[in-house]
Protein backbone atom coordinates (compact mmCIF):
# COMPACT_ATOMS: atom_id res chain seq x y z
CA UNK A 1 0.00 0.00 0.00
CA UNK A 2 1.71 3.14 -1.27
CA UNK A 3 -1.27 5.62 -0.81
CA UNK A 4 -2.80 6.89 2.72
CA UNK A 5 -5.39 9.45 3.92
CA UNK A 6 -3.71 9.45 7.50
CA UNK A 7 -0.53 11.43 8.26
CA UNK A 8 2.38 10.13 7.16
CA UNK A 9 4.60 8.11 10.13
CA UNK A 10 8.11 9.67 9.21
CA UNK A 11 9.42 7.74 12.52
CA UNK A 12 8.37 4.57 10.65
CA UNK A 13 10.61 5.34 7.95
CA UNK A 14 13.34 6.00 9.59
CA UNK A 15 12.99 2.84 11.21
CA UNK A 16 14.11 1.04 7.58
CA UNK A 17 17.32 1.10 8.00
CA UNK A 18 18.66 -2.82 7.91
CA UNK A 19 22.17 -3.77 9.91
CA UNK A 20 23.97 -3.69 6.54
CA UNK A 21 22.97 0.16 5.66
CA UNK A 22 24.89 2.38 6.45
CA UNK A 23 22.68 5.45 4.18
CA UNK A 24 19.45 6.74 4.50
CA UNK A 25 18.22 8.98 2.42
CA UNK A 26 14.38 10.58 3.14
CA UNK A 27 12.78 13.04 1.18
CA UNK A 28 9.50 14.83 2.25
CA UNK A 29 7.19 16.68 0.00
CA UNK A 30 5.76 19.28 2.28
CA UNK A 31 2.87 21.56 1.69
CA UNK A 32 3.81 25.08 1.61
CA UNK A 33 1.78 28.25 2.17
CA UNK A 34 2.70 29.83 -1.26
CA UNK A 35 2.83 28.24 -5.25
CA UNK A 36 3.74 30.59 -8.06
CA UNK A 37 3.23 33.60 -6.22
CA UNK A 38 -0.21 32.83 -4.34
CA UNK A 39 -0.63 32.49 -0.69
CA UNK A 40 -2.11 28.42 0.05
CA UNK A 41 -3.93 27.88 3.39
CA UNK A 42 -4.33 23.94 2.55
CA UNK A 43 -4.11 21.43 -0.77
CA UNK A 44 -6.47 18.55 -1.04
CA UNK A 45 -4.74 15.33 -2.95
CA UNK A 46 -6.57 13.37 -4.88
CA UNK A 47 -6.33 9.60 -6.61
CA UNK A 48 -6.94 7.68 -9.22
CA UNK A 49 -6.55 5.43 -6.29
CA UNK A 50 -6.11 1.83 -7.85
CA UNK A 51 -3.58 3.04 -10.46
CA UNK A 52 -2.00 5.09 -8.56
CA UNK A 53 -0.94 2.24 -6.53
CA UNK A 54 -0.04 -0.12 -9.10
CA UNK A 55 2.14 3.19 -10.72
CA UNK A 56 3.51 3.27 -7.48
CA UNK A 57 4.25 -0.58 -7.17
CA UNK A 58 6.15 -0.13 -11.03
CA UNK A 59 8.10 2.66 -9.69
CA UNK A 60 8.78 1.03 -6.73
CA UNK A 61 10.04 -1.73 -8.94
CA UNK A 62 11.93 0.08 -11.18
CA UNK A 63 14.15 1.52 -8.59
CA UNK A 64 14.90 -1.90 -7.32
CA UNK A 65 16.24 -2.97 -11.08
CA UNK A 66 17.91 0.71 -11.55
CA UNK A 67 19.59 0.54 -7.78
CA UNK A 68 19.58 -3.51 -6.87
CA UNK A 69 21.44 -2.34 -2.99
CA UNK A 70 18.78 0.05 -2.06
CA UNK A 71 15.30 -0.70 -0.64
CA UNK A 72 12.98 2.07 -0.98
CA UNK A 73 9.52 2.83 0.85
CA UNK A 74 6.95 5.49 -0.63
CA UNK A 75 3.90 6.29 0.82
CA UNK A 76 1.90 9.33 -0.85
CA UNK A 77 -0.90 11.31 1.16
CA UNK A 78 -4.14 12.18 -0.14
CA UNK A 79 -7.20 14.33 1.27
CA UNK A 80 -6.87 17.41 2.61
CA UNK A 81 -3.44 18.56 3.72
CA UNK A 82 -2.46 21.85 5.96
CA UNK A 83 0.15 23.53 5.65
CA UNK A 84 3.78 22.32 7.10
CA UNK A 85 1.92 18.75 6.18
CA UNK A 86 3.65 16.11 4.66
CA UNK A 87 2.13 15.08 1.19
CA UNK A 88 4.86 12.32 0.21
CA UNK A 89 7.65 10.65 2.12
CA UNK A 90 10.65 8.32 0.08
CA UNK A 91 13.23 6.39 2.44
CA UNK A 92 16.22 4.73 0.12
CA UNK A 93 18.35 2.77 2.43
CA UNK A 94 21.66 1.05 0.98
CA UNK A 95 24.96 0.67 2.13
CA UNK A 96 26.37 3.23 0.53
CA UNK A 97 25.40 6.72 0.30
CA UNK A 98 25.37 7.44 -3.41
CA UNK A 99 22.82 4.88 -4.84
CA UNK A 100 20.52 5.96 -1.23
CA UNK A 101 20.60 9.70 -2.84
CA UNK A 102 20.21 8.85 -6.44
CA UNK A 103 17.29 6.42 -6.06
CA UNK A 104 15.27 8.43 -3.41
CA UNK A 105 15.39 11.35 -6.31
CA UNK A 106 14.74 9.06 -8.89
CA UNK A 107 11.54 7.70 -6.83
CA UNK A 108 10.37 11.13 -6.41
CA UNK A 109 10.96 12.65 -10.20
CA UNK A 110 9.07 9.32 -11.26
CA UNK A 111 5.92 9.83 -8.99
CA UNK A 112 5.64 13.32 -10.20
CA UNK A 113 5.67 12.18 -13.71
CA UNK A 114 3.10 9.44 -13.84
CA UNK A 115 1.11 8.67 -10.88
CA UNK A 116 -2.81 10.28 -11.51
CA UNK A 117 -2.60 12.00 -8.07
CA UNK A 118 -4.00 15.43 -8.29
CA UNK A 119 -4.20 18.78 -6.16
CA UNK A 120 -6.38 21.65 -5.29
CA UNK A 121 -5.03 24.64 -3.82
CA UNK A 122 -6.70 26.57 -1.55
CA UNK A 123 -6.22 30.12 -1.00
CA UNK A 124 -7.08 32.78 1.58
CA UNK A 125 -9.38 34.63 -0.66
CA UNK A 126 -12.04 31.37 -0.82
CA UNK A 127 -10.70 30.70 -3.98
CA UNK A 128 -9.22 27.31 -4.98
CA UNK A 129 -7.62 25.57 -8.23
CA UNK A 130 -6.41 22.70 -9.64
CA UNK A 131 -2.76 22.91 -9.85
CA UNK A 132 -1.25 22.60 -13.73
CA UNK A 133 2.34 21.79 -13.49
CA UNK A 134 2.47 22.00 -17.45
CA UNK A 135 1.59 25.41 -17.03
CA UNK A 136 4.83 25.86 -14.73
CA UNK A 137 3.01 25.91 -11.62
CA UNK A 138 5.29 23.57 -10.04
CA UNK A 139 5.41 23.34 -6.77
CA UNK B 1 -20.20 -2.30 -26.03
CA UNK B 2 -20.25 -0.69 -22.82
CA UNK B 3 -16.99 0.77 -20.84
CA UNK B 4 -16.98 2.76 -17.77
CA UNK B 5 -15.42 6.28 -18.03
CA UNK B 6 -13.62 7.74 -14.90
CA UNK B 7 -13.19 11.79 -14.23
CA UNK B 8 -10.74 12.98 -11.80
CA UNK B 9 -10.06 16.53 -10.38
CA UNK B 10 -10.62 19.26 -13.35
CA UNK B 11 -11.57 16.89 -16.02
CA UNK B 12 -14.47 15.81 -13.02
CA UNK B 13 -15.21 19.26 -12.29
CA UNK B 14 -15.31 20.14 -15.97
CA UNK B 15 -17.59 16.84 -17.38
CA UNK B 16 -20.11 17.67 -13.54
CA UNK B 17 -19.79 13.24 -13.06
CA UNK B 18 -17.29 11.71 -11.88
CA UNK B 19 -18.05 8.12 -13.51
CA UNK B 20 -20.13 6.66 -16.22
CA UNK B 21 -20.75 3.63 -17.85
CA UNK B 22 -21.05 4.56 -22.39
CA UNK B 23 -22.07 2.44 -25.26
CA UNK B 24 -19.50 2.51 -27.68
CA UNK B 25 -18.83 0.59 -31.36
CA UNK B 26 -17.20 -2.50 -30.87
CA UNK B 27 -13.72 -1.83 -32.04
CA UNK B 28 -13.90 1.89 -30.82
CA UNK B 29 -10.44 2.98 -29.85
CA UNK B 30 -9.19 5.43 -27.13
CA UNK B 31 -9.24 8.54 -29.91
CA UNK B 32 -12.54 7.84 -30.73
CA UNK B 33 -14.16 7.99 -27.16
CA UNK B 34 -12.09 11.27 -26.17
CA UNK B 35 -13.77 12.67 -29.43
CA UNK B 36 -17.49 11.65 -28.19
CA UNK B 37 -16.75 13.09 -24.96
CA UNK B 38 -14.92 16.54 -26.27
CA UNK B 39 -18.68 17.14 -28.35
CA UNK B 40 -20.05 16.81 -24.73
CA UNK B 41 -17.16 19.17 -23.01
CA UNK B 42 -16.43 22.39 -23.41
CA UNK B 43 -13.26 22.43 -21.90
CA UNK B 44 -11.82 18.88 -23.47
CA UNK B 45 -12.80 20.16 -26.68
CA UNK B 46 -10.16 23.60 -26.04
CA UNK B 47 -7.18 20.95 -24.75
CA UNK B 48 -5.30 21.59 -27.62
CA UNK B 49 -4.29 18.18 -27.70
CA UNK B 50 -6.52 14.61 -26.51
CA UNK B 51 -5.37 13.79 -22.71
CA UNK B 52 -3.68 11.20 -21.61
CA UNK B 53 -5.48 7.66 -21.43
CA UNK B 54 -5.41 5.06 -18.48
CA UNK B 55 -7.20 1.81 -19.72
CA UNK B 56 -7.45 -0.41 -16.90
CA UNK B 57 -5.46 1.27 -14.78
CA UNK B 58 -2.36 1.41 -17.21
CA UNK B 59 -1.24 4.26 -19.25
CA UNK B 60 -2.24 3.44 -23.10
CA UNK B 61 -2.02 5.01 -26.39
CA UNK B 62 -4.82 6.89 -28.14
CA UNK B 63 -4.71 3.76 -30.80
CA UNK B 64 -5.44 1.65 -27.76
CA UNK B 65 -8.94 -0.59 -28.53
CA UNK B 66 -11.33 -0.76 -26.24
CA UNK B 67 -12.91 -3.78 -25.05
CA UNK B 68 -16.34 -4.62 -23.51
CA UNK B 69 -16.19 -3.76 -19.54
CA UNK B 70 -13.00 -1.65 -19.70
CA UNK B 71 -12.71 1.10 -17.41
CA UNK B 72 -11.27 4.43 -19.16
CA UNK B 73 -10.13 7.24 -17.24
CA UNK B 74 -8.34 10.20 -19.17
CA UNK B 75 -5.87 12.50 -17.12
CA UNK B 76 -5.76 15.93 -16.25
CA UNK B 77 -2.17 16.56 -15.74
CA UNK B 78 -1.16 14.73 -12.28
CA UNK B 79 0.30 16.90 -9.92
CA UNK B 80 1.72 14.46 -6.93
CA UNK B 81 4.31 14.30 -4.83
CA UNK C 1 26.65 23.01 17.95
CA UNK C 2 27.76 20.32 15.70
CA UNK C 3 28.80 17.37 17.26
CA UNK C 4 27.08 15.60 20.43
CA UNK C 5 27.62 12.28 22.09
CA UNK C 6 23.83 11.55 22.60
CA UNK C 7 22.15 9.73 19.93
CA UNK C 8 21.04 12.29 16.84
CA UNK C 9 17.21 13.38 17.72
CA UNK C 10 15.80 12.20 14.00
CA UNK C 11 12.60 13.51 14.83
CA UNK C 12 13.86 17.15 15.55
CA UNK C 13 15.33 17.21 12.19
CA UNK C 14 12.15 16.12 10.94
CA UNK C 15 10.68 19.58 12.55
CA UNK C 16 13.25 22.13 10.48
CA UNK C 17 10.62 22.43 7.97
CA UNK C 18 9.19 25.96 8.23
CA UNK C 19 5.74 26.94 6.49
CA UNK C 20 7.65 28.25 3.19
CA UNK C 21 9.47 25.23 2.66
CA UNK C 22 7.99 22.29 0.20
CA UNK C 23 11.02 19.92 0.39
CA UNK C 24 12.71 18.56 3.00
CA UNK C 25 15.67 16.05 2.57
CA UNK C 26 17.12 14.17 5.42
CA UNK C 27 20.70 11.94 5.36
CA UNK C 28 21.39 9.70 7.71
CA UNK C 29 24.89 8.34 8.10
CA UNK C 30 24.24 4.63 9.99
CA UNK C 31 26.77 2.15 11.27
CA UNK C 32 26.66 -0.62 9.46
CA UNK C 33 27.82 -4.54 10.25
CA UNK C 34 30.32 -5.05 7.38
CA UNK C 35 33.33 -2.81 6.18
CA UNK C 36 35.39 -3.72 3.31
CA UNK C 37 34.70 -7.87 3.85
CA UNK C 38 34.93 -7.27 7.36
CA UNK C 39 32.44 -7.43 10.17
CA UNK C 40 32.05 -4.62 12.35
CA UNK C 41 30.33 -4.55 16.45
CA UNK C 42 30.68 -1.42 17.17
CA UNK C 43 32.47 2.34 15.60
CA UNK C 44 34.01 4.73 18.21
CA UNK C 45 33.97 7.96 16.20
CA UNK C 46 36.49 10.48 17.74
CA UNK C 47 36.57 14.40 16.75
CA UNK C 48 38.85 16.83 16.99
CA UNK C 49 36.40 18.61 18.85
CA UNK C 50 36.79 22.58 18.55
CA UNK C 51 38.64 22.07 14.92
CA UNK C 52 35.56 20.05 13.82
CA UNK C 53 32.67 22.31 15.22
CA UNK C 54 34.41 25.44 13.18
CA UNK C 55 35.04 23.15 9.89
CA UNK C 56 31.39 22.16 9.90
CA UNK C 57 30.26 25.56 10.77
CA UNK C 58 32.03 26.98 7.53
CA UNK C 59 30.84 23.83 5.60
CA UNK C 60 26.83 25.37 6.80
CA UNK C 61 28.01 29.03 5.58
CA UNK C 62 29.24 27.54 2.53
CA UNK C 63 25.92 25.85 1.62
CA UNK C 64 24.30 29.13 2.76
CA UNK C 65 25.91 30.54 0.53
CA UNK C 66 26.04 27.49 -2.78
CA UNK C 67 21.85 27.09 -1.58
CA UNK C 68 20.73 30.54 -0.89
CA UNK C 69 16.98 28.98 -0.55
CA UNK C 70 18.03 26.06 1.30
CA UNK C 71 18.75 25.87 5.35
CA UNK C 72 20.86 22.92 6.64
CA UNK C 73 21.02 21.46 10.09
CA UNK C 74 24.07 19.28 10.40
CA UNK C 75 24.62 16.62 13.30
CA UNK C 76 27.62 14.42 13.65
CA UNK C 77 27.67 12.02 16.86
CA UNK C 78 31.06 11.06 18.51
CA UNK C 79 32.01 8.11 20.74
CA UNK C 80 30.92 4.79 20.31
CA UNK C 81 28.09 3.82 18.63
CA UNK C 82 26.75 0.61 18.03
CA UNK C 83 25.24 -0.93 14.75
CA UNK C 84 21.63 0.54 13.44
CA UNK C 85 23.25 3.84 14.84
CA UNK C 86 22.87 7.14 13.26
CA UNK C 87 26.40 8.64 12.97
CA UNK C 88 25.69 11.95 11.38
CA UNK C 89 22.58 13.20 10.20
CA UNK C 90 21.51 16.33 7.54
CA UNK C 91 18.66 18.42 7.22
CA UNK C 92 18.47 20.26 4.02
CA UNK C 93 14.42 22.10 3.94
CA UNK C 94 13.86 24.35 1.27
CA UNK C 95 11.05 25.60 -1.27
CA UNK C 96 11.86 23.24 -4.26
CA UNK C 97 13.06 19.79 -3.77
CA UNK C 98 16.09 19.99 -6.38
CA UNK C 99 18.33 22.94 -4.07
CA UNK C 100 17.01 19.98 -1.35
CA UNK C 101 18.78 17.03 -2.60
CA UNK C 102 21.38 19.16 -3.83
CA UNK C 103 22.94 21.13 -0.52
CA UNK C 104 22.45 17.84 1.68
CA UNK C 105 24.39 15.97 -0.43
CA UNK C 106 26.87 18.42 -0.61
CA UNK C 107 26.90 18.47 3.34
CA UNK C 108 27.69 14.79 3.49
CA UNK C 109 30.73 15.33 0.64
CA UNK C 110 32.11 18.03 2.09
CA UNK C 111 32.17 16.62 5.77
CA UNK C 112 33.56 13.60 4.94
CA UNK C 113 36.70 15.83 3.06
CA UNK C 114 37.18 18.02 5.37
CA UNK C 115 36.16 17.40 9.04
CA UNK C 116 38.81 16.45 11.45
CA UNK C 117 36.71 13.32 12.38
CA UNK C 118 38.07 9.24 12.62
CA UNK C 119 36.73 6.02 13.34
CA UNK C 120 37.68 3.02 14.68
CA UNK C 121 35.66 -0.51 13.79
CA UNK C 122 35.88 -3.11 16.42
CA UNK C 123 35.61 -6.75 14.84
CA UNK C 124 33.71 -9.73 16.20
CA UNK C 125 37.42 -11.30 16.30
CA UNK C 126 38.31 -8.71 19.45
CA UNK C 127 40.74 -6.45 17.12
CA UNK C 128 40.07 -3.32 15.94
CA UNK C 129 41.52 -0.73 13.87
CA UNK C 130 41.51 2.62 12.27
CA UNK C 131 39.72 3.18 9.10
CA UNK C 132 41.73 4.76 6.36
CA UNK C 133 39.18 5.94 3.72
CA UNK C 134 42.43 6.56 1.32
CA UNK C 135 43.06 3.24 1.50
CA UNK C 136 39.98 2.61 -0.02
CA UNK C 137 38.18 1.07 3.10
CA UNK C 138 35.19 3.36 2.96
CA UNK C 139 32.02 3.41 4.62
CA UNK D 1 59.27 29.32 21.17
CA UNK D 2 56.47 26.79 22.55
CA UNK D 3 53.95 25.74 20.52
CA UNK D 4 51.04 23.05 21.62
CA UNK D 5 50.81 19.72 19.58
CA UNK D 6 48.09 17.43 19.15
CA UNK D 7 47.68 14.04 18.53
CA UNK D 8 44.45 12.18 17.01
CA UNK D 9 43.13 8.99 16.26
CA UNK D 10 45.80 6.33 14.60
CA UNK D 11 48.89 9.09 15.04
CA UNK D 12 47.97 9.11 19.09
CA UNK D 13 48.32 5.63 19.25
CA UNK D 14 51.32 5.68 16.93
CA UNK D 15 52.77 8.46 19.26
CA UNK D 16 51.97 7.00 22.72
CA UNK D 17 50.87 10.13 23.43
CA UNK D 18 47.41 13.19 22.98
CA UNK D 19 49.23 16.17 23.12
CA UNK D 20 52.45 18.15 24.18
CA UNK D 21 54.19 21.15 24.29
CA UNK D 22 57.49 21.40 22.24
CA UNK D 23 60.39 24.12 21.84
CA UNK D 24 60.76 25.01 18.51
CA UNK D 25 63.18 27.54 16.86
CA UNK D 26 61.60 31.02 16.18
CA UNK D 27 60.32 31.07 12.36
CA UNK D 28 60.05 26.95 12.35
CA UNK D 29 57.45 26.36 10.15
CA UNK D 30 54.77 22.90 9.89
CA UNK D 31 57.39 21.33 7.95
CA UNK D 32 59.97 21.56 10.51
CA UNK D 33 57.54 20.73 12.96
CA UNK D 34 56.74 17.54 11.01
CA UNK D 35 60.66 16.89 10.61
CA UNK D 36 60.98 16.48 14.14
CA UNK D 37 58.19 14.35 14.75
CA UNK D 38 59.18 11.78 12.06
CA UNK D 39 62.53 11.41 13.99
CA UNK D 40 60.81 10.33 16.66
CA UNK D 41 57.21 8.67 15.50
CA UNK D 42 58.67 5.32 13.02
CA UNK D 43 54.43 5.87 11.45
CA UNK D 44 55.38 9.49 10.77
CA UNK D 45 58.68 8.33 9.21
CA UNK D 46 57.01 5.95 7.06
CA UNK D 47 54.01 8.30 5.47
CA UNK D 48 55.02 8.87 1.86
CA UNK D 49 54.10 12.48 2.47
CA UNK D 50 53.88 14.57 5.61
CA UNK D 51 50.48 14.73 6.92
CA UNK D 52 47.83 17.57 6.32
CA UNK D 53 48.23 19.92 9.37
CA UNK D 54 45.74 22.16 11.13
CA UNK D 55 46.88 25.38 12.45
CA UNK D 56 45.07 27.09 15.56
CA UNK D 57 42.26 24.52 14.34
CA UNK D 58 42.64 25.81 10.57
CA UNK D 59 43.18 23.55 7.47
CA UNK D 60 46.74 24.89 7.16
CA UNK D 61 49.80 24.22 4.62
CA UNK D 62 53.04 23.07 5.79
CA UNK D 63 54.83 26.79 4.81
CA UNK D 64 52.96 28.20 7.30
CA UNK D 65 55.24 29.64 10.10
CA UNK D 66 54.30 28.88 13.69
CA UNK D 67 53.78 31.56 16.42
CA UNK D 68 54.42 31.42 20.08
CA UNK D 69 51.78 29.64 21.08
CA UNK D 70 50.12 27.60 18.68
CA UNK D 71 48.47 24.87 18.83
CA UNK D 72 48.95 22.26 15.69
CA UNK D 73 47.92 18.86 14.83
CA UNK D 74 48.67 16.81 11.73
CA UNK D 75 45.66 15.02 10.95
CA UNK D 76 45.44 10.96 10.08
CA UNK D 77 43.18 10.83 7.17
CA UNK D 78 39.42 11.82 8.12
CA UNK D 79 36.72 8.95 8.41
CA UNK D 80 33.64 11.33 9.88
CA UNK D 81 30.20 10.73 8.47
Amino acid sequence: MYLTTSPIDLAALLREVRASDGALCLFVGVVRNENAGRRTLAIEYEAYGAMAESEMARIADGLSRDFPAVRVRIIHRTGRLEVGEASVAIAAVSPHRADAFAACRAAIDRIKTTVPIWKKEFHPDGTSDWVDPTEGRRS
Amino acid sequence: MRVKVLYFASFRDAAGRDEEVRDLPEGSDVAALWRELAAEVPLFARLPRPAPAAVNREHSPATTVLQPGDEVAFLPPVAGG
